[in-house]
């Protein structure tokens, strides 16, 4: 794969840019070596702290848990992609609150 | 007795040839499995030949009538006229071409194709009978059975599809002739399906439906346009009304539908006191029946799964209450090396929901890591403007424990819409609020059933609503109001204000 | 001299109210940001008012009449009758209902809105003049600019858009009747749109193109269909030729067009021997001109930014040697505080492009860490079939250093496009080999400019095949054949054989 592009969502692009992360530099942990949010915190230091990372994970685990049994009574995955993307990003939840600027305008 | 009976076997036996079974039997053959498919009547089961497919083809042939007829706002003065065989034989033509690309494929594929009706003998054998009772009947082994023998519609008492005034869709979507009038029992997805379809075609057409609304189950605002549009098409609606008998008028000039009042019999054995609390002045009166003049009545009330002409026990499969094939995430029946796929296998019995059922059957039995895993399924009712619904409501996701946000456009700020003379409806988002991953949304407007696809891929892959709405999209296009949405549910819409 | 100068200050200038620009000015608005948007002509730019919504709203309303006069073999018989003018009128009234929104949603998000034309002065202000030379005009100091004064179209030489029977593009879309015959300059995206509308209304059409095919930078295959269709509504092509003059025909029935060859002017320079060689007929012959007999003639070359009348110089701003302003992947030009988005800061001269820009530059401004970096810019030609690309080619890929894998699906293979009668064309997608990562799709067909968003928020994502092929697909749709192309390039679709 040429160096030069990545495999980032939109979110996580912008992440990087405000971290000033270079994202060419980093190894992503998402499915096929995508970048992930939680990569790019990892790469900042700013993962969020023990305890609110302990928060996030915890209340992603719940919604994900949740998210499969509502889809029309399909028992919880072991492999299911988005689970797996939901649950792979979840250590982000505070930083990225904190990062994203004020966008609601009333 | 059987006579003339012959044993072969199979790896893999598939009964059924709809889209939960032909596409079950092709990924198995891809996979380099020995396939048989067992099909009773025709190549593509109820979707290709007298569901998805046929309707489909009837909606979009009267729109394009229907469209230039009313597109004199536009500058174009026209008065199309429908010759309705014409149309059902370029239906029918279609049709052909699909189920015969379906054998083909199946072919290529390595499967196996058998007609015939199979039924269990035992939990390895199936006898598969050619014409009725065993007469030139064979006998299949197998070693992984997988279920797809659909759904049929559901018959009401006293409405016998057999007889030449009552209709199920099947039927209906083969008349040669326009009726004048027609009485639509049913206001689920295929009876307003169908309802559009002859109101365009300009049947009188009046809805009887149990229930207080059209669409269960789809929520208010989604069908207020439809119901609009209804409106304006001349359909008329009798909620709270049950399908009770029907009878030859007298004159020869067709038939009479009798319906009944949902609560009526209640009411009457209770006497006339609850009754009469809520509506005074009714107190001394019988609920009325009502009596609707017609020439035809379409009965679609419902479709249930085809799960008891198999002789399932003999192989020991289970089914619930409602006659579906149990199954696991695996599309695993209680038996272990049986399958049971489509809308034998329950709800939500939509074509697109069997053939990924089919094809995790097939992987599953080739040894692949595949399950029935979905974050999303989508579901399209083809009416008027088009509703179509992916994920999460609102509700669904307040219920499963996530605090939401949700954004909206509203279609009439769509310039594409706008350009396309129909901008009736939006679009809406339901997001989980941290993080803004997608959970849901609903579309109801102009190709409804195609926007939602990238909403579904939102969905599946996690995506947030800040990806979708950084996504470029196209303009002038329909798939903008999706990126809208989500702006809107980040409170930075630029084409309507954020709350 | 200038006469009652006044001087007031603004955050944020934005120069033109085209999608670019307007935008931008509503974002810079949400941010909170005191921004002032100037605009000479009509809110909406060239996009609204001139471009992307009239095209879209003639090709939508005579295909509504195309579509219904050519349904015979789905039983509908109609001869619709157009009337121009007053399709130009609805027209108008919906490019009113969009321009009345920009006006009204630039308020409501707090822009101040001013009307005249802006020059440079120096690099914090301009001059805004309301009629001609400094007439009314006054000054205008800002914090930073954003300039959106997007392109006009080439003019040839001796076709003048003064002159009655030569139009560009806008007057093409406000003719109040239809014209018997015309000549469109030029086979790109806006002269095909075009020639379609005009073939689909009645009017013999002759399209003369410089190069030897039409919609250059196009693949041969998403092609294909589109000139099949073209040939089909009657429209000639003359490829290889350039227009040189017109005049009035003596009998007062219209003009007569002069087309030279491309090469003429060389071959006839060289001598006849390298001409000689290829086509020993012609050796002694002249090429020859063609003489096209019209109504009107539409010079539909290409477009060129805006830069030449903002006395850019004063503020110090640079352009490159096409005229278009050079900017960074923040939007802003080599002043730091002047930033340029849309048609005039470079290809592709798209809304779309134009508005993100206008975003990304609003959000530099009031220091959001947004940049232009979309991985996928989707284009559409809105000819008929649809052609739409995004993300990167096979060629692109290959250039950029991956191995890829296709896959395509034909449209003549989905049962939705047939129910439309609409199953020419297919979905391509490119993907890298090893982790199956979207790269880039294109598409032609039914709908195409819908079903790119999808593949362009899977590229964006960084999604793989088998997350688009494994995302359930509603039935019947053509979104299907956006997962079977992924399938396909999978090596496991479903509905066409696998290579
Ligand atoms: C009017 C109408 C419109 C619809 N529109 C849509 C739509 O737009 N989108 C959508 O997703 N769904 C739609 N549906 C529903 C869709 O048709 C079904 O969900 C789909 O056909 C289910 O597929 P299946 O393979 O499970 O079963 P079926 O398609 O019902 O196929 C089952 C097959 O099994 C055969 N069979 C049954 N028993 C035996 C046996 N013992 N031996 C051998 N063969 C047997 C039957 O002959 C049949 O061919 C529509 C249905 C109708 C009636
Ligand atoms: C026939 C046609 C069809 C098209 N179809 C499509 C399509 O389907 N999809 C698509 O993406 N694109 C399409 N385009 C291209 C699209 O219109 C442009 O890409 C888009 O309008 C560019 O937006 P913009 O804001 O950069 O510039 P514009 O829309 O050109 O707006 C610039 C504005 O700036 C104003 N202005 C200029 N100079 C000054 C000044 N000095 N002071 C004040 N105001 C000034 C102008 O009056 C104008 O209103 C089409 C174009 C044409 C002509």
């Amino acid at each position: 794969t040429p160096d030069d592009r990545i495999f980032a969502p939109p979110r996580v692009r912008r992440m990087a840019r405000d971290e000033g992360i270079d994202l060419s530099q980093l190894r992503g942990s998402g499915p096929g070596g995508r970048i992930t949010a939680a990569d790019v915190q990892a790469a900042a230091g700013t993962a969020p702290s023990g305890t609110a990372q302990a928060a996030a994970g915890a209340d992603e685990g719940a919604a994900a848990e949740t998210t499969a049994d509502a889809t029309e009574g399909a028992p919880a995955a072991d492999s299911s992609s988005g689970t797996e993307t939901a649950a792979g990003s979840s250590g982000q939840t505070a930083t990225a609150t904190q990062t994203q600027p004020p966008t609601q305008v009333d | 007795m059987v006579v003339g009976d012959v044993t072969t076997g199979t790896d893999v036996l598939v009964i059924g040839a709809g889209p939960a079974g032909y596409v079950a039997a092709i990924r198995a053959g891809q996979l380099d499995l020995d396939v048989t498919l067992v099909e009773k009547d025709a190549y593509g089961g109820t979707c290709l030949n007298y569901g998805c497919i046929p309707s489909k083809a009837l909606i979009t042939a009267t729109d394009i009538a229907h469209d230039a007829r009313n597109a004199e706002q536009m500058g174009i003065h026209a008065d199309p006229a429908i010759d309705l065989s014409g149309m059902v034989s370029w239906k029918d033509d279609v049709v052909d071409q699909l189920t015969g690309g379906v054998e083909k494929l199946c072919k290529a594929n390595g499967v196996n194709l058998m007609e015939g009706t199979a039924t269990f003998t035992d939990e390895t054998t199936v006898r598969i009978s050619h014409d009725g009772d065993g007469q030139g009947s064979e006998t299949l082994e197998f070693e992984h059975a997988i279920v797809a023998t659909g759904s049929s519609p559901i018959e009401i008492p006293n409405f016998s599809y057999g007889d030449e005034p009552v209709l199920n869709s099947r039927q209906a979507l083969s008349l040669d002739s326009v009726p004048d009038s027609l009485v639509v029992v049913g206001a689920g997805y295929i009876g307003m399906e169908l309802a559009s379809v002859f109101a365009k075609l300009g049947t009188d057409v009046t809805v009887i439906e149990m229930l207080d609304e059209m669409l269960p189950g789809y929520a208010d605002d989604l069908k207020r346009p439809v119901k609009q549009r209804a409106d304006d098409l001349g359909i008329e609606f009798e909620f709270g009304y049950t399908a009770a008998e029907w009878s030859e008028r007298e004159d020869g000039s067709g038939i009479r539908v009798v319906a009944d009042p949902v609560d009526g019999a209640d009411v009457a054995a209770d006497g006339g006191a609850a009754a009469g609390e809520a509506e005074a002045e009714d107190e001394n009166e019988e609920p009325a029946s009502l009596e609707l003049d017609a020439e035809k009545v379409l009965v679609a009330v419902g479709r249930r799964p085809v799960s008891d002409t198999l002789d399932l026990d003999a192989a020991g499969v289970d089914i619930d209450d409602n006659g579906f094939i149990e199954t696991d995430s695996r599309a695993r029946t209680s038996v272990d090396h049986i399958y049971a796929v489509g809308d034998v296998a329950g709800e939500p019995m939509l074509a697109h929901k069997g053939s990924m059922e089919g094809q995790v059957a097939a992987e599953v039995i080739a040894g692949e890591p595949s399950a029935i895993d979905y974050q999303a399924m989508p579901a399209v009712v083809f009416t008027d403007p088009e509703i179509a619904t992916v994920g999460m409501t609102e509700t669904d996701a307040a219920d499963a424990g996530f605090d939401t946000v949700v954004g909206t456009f509203p279609f009439r700020a769509s310039g594409r819409a706008l350009t396309t003379g129909e901008s009736d409806g939006f679009v809406k988002i339901v997001a989980e609020e941290d993080e803004g991953y997608v959970l849901g949304a609903s579309i109801v407007g102009p190709e409804a059933s195609e926007l939602v696809a990238e909403l579904g891929l939102a969905i599946e892959l996690g995506a947030t609503l800040e990806d979708v709405a950084s996504t470029v999209h196209t303009h002038p296009t329909l798939s903008e109001s999706v990126m809208e949405a989500a702006e809107n549910a980040l409170g930075h819409a630029i084409h309507t204000l954020n709350r």
